[in-house]
């Protein structure tokens, strides 16, 4: 009993193996594929969140605090509200025309989804082979000085190096604002 | 190999955003879909800055802050496209929005 | 040195702690820490630092859960009183001595209770709905700095974290009005997560105004930054500067719309909607609900105190001799106490009510509260800065409120879009 | 002081006046209008009013019962929460009395008719308001002896009305002793009448006689 504590003490605990973050990542795939296959559009905007969540725990991981916690507050705090609303307001979509797919087939759209898988398999088949077949990716090494991003830099980075995409940004945000509170204006004469 | 295996991460949930995309007849799937892809593109920002030489440099992290603020703003005008897109065809079908088909 | 020598001097060096109250929490994790450590060379292993760590958050885990769930059952029966006697009634008198044991009364009737599921619902996300609001809003009061060095997390960006977390409530809102397949609840939930939404930005502007000045997104470090006397007497507290009075009024409606607190209880207006997104729930579910509510209220005001309020520093130089936490708690129930009081007063908001409050009020003295702080900055922080601070959210504050507000304004126009 | 927002402030200070008031005003047992239920008692009004009881005269509840099983009130009640049989003797001769009396106070609808159509002033409106129990069935039926209460009793829960239902009953009473008087003085006379008659009928032959 003695001797087993005091091997379970000394095993290093505290170092966590660099395979840890594969859990928010496997996860974050599963949630990922689910929202994709999920016939319920709520069902899969929730397993969206989740996938969402995820990969902010993932940028924790990695030491990006600020842009996970970023990552989180925009998209499962906005984006996914977004989302919600959008399937709320526009009902009797594809759940409806999903509920008997024989009478719903066509073969056009069977062939554009065959086209469509096809397309999404040759590219991650190139992007694989890009990342597992590259030199440059299989050498790379963690960087002596663990990195980090404090907020005071970010901030500073911002306002200096920055600014100008910040301000592009500013722009853009307001007029995506106008634009979409234009666009979903109802008697809108487009 | 852990920059690998994030990048293979991130290529993986590319091509579930990409398949989601292409495949999904609804304009709100294809939604996600970017979403999803556009996530994809951030864990290679952070991750490459993880990964980088100059890491206070925090090229990746603004990288990924921009792409983030931009994902919103993209989220909120096509969400506006797909609900202006459903009041006049009543329906949320990407392939039935063809009236400018010649 | 054996067992019982070893907790007898441990104890008396605890009681010694309390010689000075202030530091006694902090204190009291480094006599346990000393403590394991001896413990361990008394059984022959040698305790390691991720040993300790792990029994001191998990110590410092039930401390902040059992504070602000002790918090959450005072808090119920108080409101209750404090409602009562507005309304001149005695309110909860039978359980207990002056009715203070009523959360017990109440905890067993909810924890008794059916546990009910709409044969409609969506099963999955009907169940998932209290843990993803409890699971946040538990994880919220980590970031507070209670007293001086008590602060469980000490995050650089502990203000960022508190509002992506609060995100939480607004899914698990919008999954529980939308699961329970009942139109008052789905309801409930859009006006929820409209309500939530449109006030977090001015929320979220309100606590930047404060980050600016100070420098910093640590809440550990606002609070230190709040320490001191300006001419002499009046605290340095962020309140008690013109911008800061602004941003903690606007801070203070914020929190007051993302607890769902009246006047900003539309989610769940009991006269219109029933019980909004809590309707299908009953049972242990509402009960979580409730207490979910409740500590995100807490946590919220606790976030308040920490940025507008001067967290543990006290009001004047010759009440220093209190302790710190003590304070803390003061300024928290006082916050929490006048979110009663404004709730016994003021009426609930109509929805379109509430959007134009939020949009063309809040937002823009949100901004007009950062412009002051920037200007207080640059002025130099004396008088000359307070006059401009004081100008420049005064003047756009009386403009808006006049000619923005006036009855005829608020009462044309007016469309109702979900309920039609 | 009129600026925007001052309305809150005032509204504000109202709330906080009740509060502060409802625990040191002076004239704080009026400010709180709450009756503490179980240890203060409403004092009803007159006419307040739950289920319907028996009320009988003098001491003994058998002795001094009004109700003569007239079933008047059994068929006029509306809900038919009255059950009602007949008491008879040990010959099967009916007398004027109910063997049973039983009223479902969990059908009773509180309405008064059988008060107004009993002839006898026997039922009456009774006040009681704990009338909870464990059981829905069994201990809402209340029956004869717990229906059976005595005119004290009513004097004591409506003086105003068990007054004058007693001048009435009074007043019922020495109409019919009047009424009895009357008609056996009426029977008298016409006793005395017939016997005059008679005699009459057999006299004329004795003037005739006579004559």
């Amino acid at each position: 009993m003695h001797d087993f504590l005091q091997k379970i003490v000394a095993l290093p605990w505290d170092q966590s193996p660099q395979w840890l973050f594969l859990i928010p990542g496997l996860l974050m795939l599963l949630a990922a594929s689910a929202a994709v296959c999920l016939r319920n559009l709520i069902h899969s905007a929730l397993c969206l969140v989740l996938s969402f969540i995820c990969l902010g725990v993932l940028f924790m991981a990695l030491g990006a605090e600020f842009v996970g916690f970023v990552q989180l507050l925009v998209y499962v705090g906005a984006v996914a509200m977004l989302i919600l609303f959008a399937i709320l307001l526009t009902p009797a979509g594809e759940v409806a025309a999903s509920n008997n797919p024989l009478k719903n087939f066509r073969l056009s759209s069977a062939l554009h989804a065959a086209a469509g898988a096809a397309i999404t398999f040759l590219v991650l088949a190139g992007l694989l082979t890009a990342i597992f077949f590259s030199p440059r990716a299989a050498h790379a090494v963690l960087p002596a000085q663990a990195a980090a991003a404090p907020v005071a830099l970010i901030g500073e980075n911002l306002l200096t190096h920055t600014l100008l995409p910040l301000l592009g940004i500013a722009v853009l945000l307001t007029a995506a604002l106008v634009g979409a509170a234009l666009l979903a204006k109802e008697d809108t004469s487009l | 190999m852990m920059l690998q295996i994030l990048l293979a991460l991130s290529a993986v949930l590319f091509c579930i955003g990409l398949l989601a995309a292409l495949t999904r007849r609804n304009a709100i799937m294809v939604l996600i879909g970017i979403e999803l892809m556009l996530g994809a593109g951030n864990l290679n920002f952070i991750s490459f800055w993880k990964f980088s030489a100059h890491p206070e440099n925090l090229t990746g992290i603004m990288f990924a802050i921009f792409s983030i603020a931009i994902a919103a703003a993209e989220a909120a005008v096509g969400l506006a496209i797909v609900i202006q897109v459903h009041r006049r065809l009543h329906s949320v079908d990407v392939n039935q929005a063809n009236e400018l088909k010649g | 040195m054996n067992f019982l020598a070893l907790l007898k001097d441990t104890l008396f060096q605890f009681l010694g702690l309390f010689k000075n109250l202030d530091t006694l929490p902090v204190e009291f994790m480094r006599l346990l820490r000393e403590f394991l450590v001896k413990l361990g060379a008394l059984c022959g292993i040698a305790v390691p630092q991720w040993a300790l760590d792990l029994v001191s958050s998990l110590v410092i885990i039930v401390a902040i859960l059992v504070t602000f769930l002790i918090l959450f059952a005072l808090m119920s029966v108080f409101e209750r009183k404090l409602l009562a006697r507005a309304q001149n009634r005695y309110g909860p008198n039978r359980v207990g001595p002056c009715g203070i044991l009523q959360p017990v009364a109440d905890g067993i009737k909810m924890l008794t209770k059916e546990d009910l599921v709409p044969r409609a619902a969506d099963k999955v996300v009907h169940y998932l709905a209290p843990i993803v609001m409890v699971a946040p809003a538990l994880m919220l009061p980590v970031i507070l700095p209670y007293g001086r060095d008590m602060v469980a997390v000490d995050l650089p960006v502990g203000i960022l974290f508190f509002f992506a977390l609060s995100a939480g409530a607004e899914l698990a809102v919008f999954m529980a009005g939308w699961a329970s397949n009942n139109k008052y609840s789905i309801l409930g939930a859009m006006r929820a997560i409209a309500q939530m939404i449109s006030y977090e930005l001015p929320l979220v502007t309100s606590a930047l105004v404060v980050a600016l000045v100070a420098g910093s997104l640590s809440p550990a470090a606002l609070v230190a930054a709040q320490g001191g006397y300006s001419f002499g007497f009046l605290p340095r507290w962020f309140v008690c500067t013109p911008w800061g009075f602004a941003a903690c009024l606007l801070f203070y409606i914020g929190a007051l719309s993302e607890s769902n607190r009246c006047p900003f209880d539309l989610p769940e207006g009991e006269s219109e909607i029933i019980a909004g997104h809590l309707t299908e729930y009953s049972g242990f579910k509402y009960a979580i609900f409730f207490m979910a509510e409740y500590v995100g209220m807490f946590a919220i005001n606790g976030l308040l105190v920490t940025l507008f309020l001067g967290g543990y520093q006290a009001p004047f130089p010759f009440l220093e001799w209190i302790p710190g936490w003590c304070w803390f708690f003061a300024k928290l129930w006082a916050v929490a106490l006048s979110m009663v009081w404004v709730r016994t007063t003021l009426p609930r908001f109509r929805i379109d009510q509430m959007m134009l409050f939020a949009w063309k009020f809040m937002l823009p003295m949100s901004f007009v509260a950062l412009l002051a702080a920037a200007a207080w900055y640059y002025a130099g922080q004396g008088l000359a800065g307070w006059v401009l601070s004081a100008l420049i959210v005064v003047v756009p504050y009386l403009l808006l409120g006049t000619f923005c507000f006036t009855r005829h304004h608020s009462a044309t126009n007016r469309r109702y879009l979900y309920s039609e | 002081m009129n600026f925007p927002g001052s309305g809150i402030i005032k509204g504000m200070a109202v709330t906080a006046r009740n509060i502060v008031g409802s625990y040191f005003d002076r004239a704080h047992a009026k400010r709180l209008t709450t009756e503490q239920y179980p240890e203060e008692r409403p004092t009803l009004a007159e006419a307040s009013r739950s289920v319907p009881f028996l009320v009988y005269d003098g001491e003994d509840p058998e002795k001094g019962m009004r109700c003569v099983a007239c079933k008047i009130c059994e068929k006029e009640c509306p809900p038919q929460c009255i059950y009602i049989v007949k008491d008879s003797d040990a010959n099967g001769k009916p007398i004027l009395r109910p063997k049973v009396f039983n009223i479902d106070i969990s059908v009773c609808m509180g309405c008064q008719i059988c008060v107004e159509v009993c002839p006898f002033e026997s039922i009456r409106m009774d006040n009681i308001y704990e009338m909870s129990s464990y059981d829905r069935f069994a201990p809402l039926v209340l029956h004869k002896a717990q229906l059976l209460k005595s005119n004290a009793y009513y004097h004591g829960i409506r003086p105003t009305e068990a007054t004058a239902t007693d001048a009435r009953i009074e007043a019922g009473r020495i109409r019919k002793e009047a009424a009895l008087k009357a008609a056996t003085a009426k029977v008298a006379a016409t006793k005395a009448a017939a016997a005059a008659k008679a005699a009459e009928e057999n006299k004329p032959s004795q003037p005739e006689q006579n004559a």
